[in-house]
């Protein structure tokens, strides 16, 4: 599985992509994240504030709560701040 | 005509409204959000999601060509380091008349700020950081929710 | 800043928007005003009350920058025989935040319709004519007026 | 006092500007109207139907119940249609 971070959530976790192989168990995009969060100090950190993350999962933005189903991308960022 | 870029290029304001044109429609309402240079900022940095960011914003753009029968529309917005006085974002929209063009072009930047991935990062003074989202943004967007 | 010209020169739309611009205002609503191809129209001519149409967009300009703190705003109308596809009237505002550029320019472009002595005289394959009054236009300009 | 017509109520005038007296008794734009109209079959066409008039006095657009009081210009006119 393709993860993306941007802006914040990529500085703390340290990069900005990487490919990860979810243990079977992990049904939801919150099941992912607290899976992802024990892989070092970074992703802790960048994981840490629940209420202050946003995803897309294969580009379609979607909640927390949402099954991961045969996801291929999964980008996990802040709240977004653009115009 | 749906016309979306994002790109690290300056924007060309005047070459983007003379674009956002269509046969019969005689009203073309435009935004542009520049760099402020009032608030300490030295550097603006707009990092987005490739890919993405264009599908939201064709999103957004479609979504108003439908509700306002628009003859033209266009969402510009630029990526990467910018400084004060630079555009940071370009929205036009065309339609027979002038309620639909002025409707439209808000309803373009009211929801780029909420429903497209990029991120500003702000260099100034006392250090840099990332801008929080504002909840103002999230009821501007609110406002065209609608049954 | 407030810019009133009142012409019978072709609008710079590019160079009216560049215009259009203050320190700290990092937003800039802008509308522009086209004769319509596609209604028959081959002539449009504009007739105004020279000193009184510039006094009446200056105080439709005044009351935008002082409702909405503007930091520029921009009133362009040509007047004289026009083609389909010219640029009538070209509006524009500039503010620190985009609410307020983009309900200014609306505010600017609605009193310019009910308060500013301009007469248009269509040449259609018919014959010409005066263009009469529209009801819409009375109630757009008086959605502006407040306690 | 000087006159000035525009649009429709120029073209039926036949003239952009007259200078005019009144005669005393003229007390309102109205009273004036009524004047004006019987200076010719034009100003007569023109000045027929009161409710699509407008006016301005020395500039500033007024109703048609104004009084005049020392008015140096005045505006006969259609509804006005810019933008």
């Amino acid at each position: 599985m393709q993860m993306l971070y941007f802006a914040w959530v990529r500085e703390r976790v340290g990069t900005g992509a990487e490919t990860v192989a979810p243990p079977s168990g992990i049904a939801t995009l919150a099941d992912l994240i607290d899976w992802l969060a024990t892989r070092s100090e970074g992703h802790a950190a960048a994981f840490a504030d629940r209420g202050r993350l946003r995803a897309a999962i294969d580009q379609e933005f979607v909640g927390l709560d949402t099954p991961l189903g045969d996801a291929r991308e999964v980008a996990i960022f802040p709240p977004v701040t653009g115009g | 005509m749906i016309r979306i870029h994002v790109s690290p290029a300056a924007i060309d304001l005047a070459a983007e409204m003379a674009a956002t044109q269509a046969p019969g429609c005689g009203a073309v309402a435009t935004f542009a959000g520049h760099v402020r240079a009032d608030d300490g900022v030295s550097v603006l940095e707009l990092e987005h999601y490739p890919g993405a960011t264009e599908a939201a914003l064709a999103r957004v753009a479609e979504g108003a060509v439908a509700r306002w029968a628009l003859g033209a529309a266009t969402i510009v917005h630029r990526v990467g380091p910018m400084h004060p006085g630079d555009a940071i974002v370009f929205v036009a929209a065309a339609a027979a008349h002038r309620s639909a063009a002025l409707e439209a072009c808000a309803y373009l930047i009211d929801r780029l700020k909420t429903d497209a991935p990029f991120w500003k990062r702000e260099t100034r003074p006392a250090g840099a950081g990332w801008v929080e989202a504002r909840a103002a943004d999230d009821a501007a967007a609110a406002r065209w929710d609608g049954p």
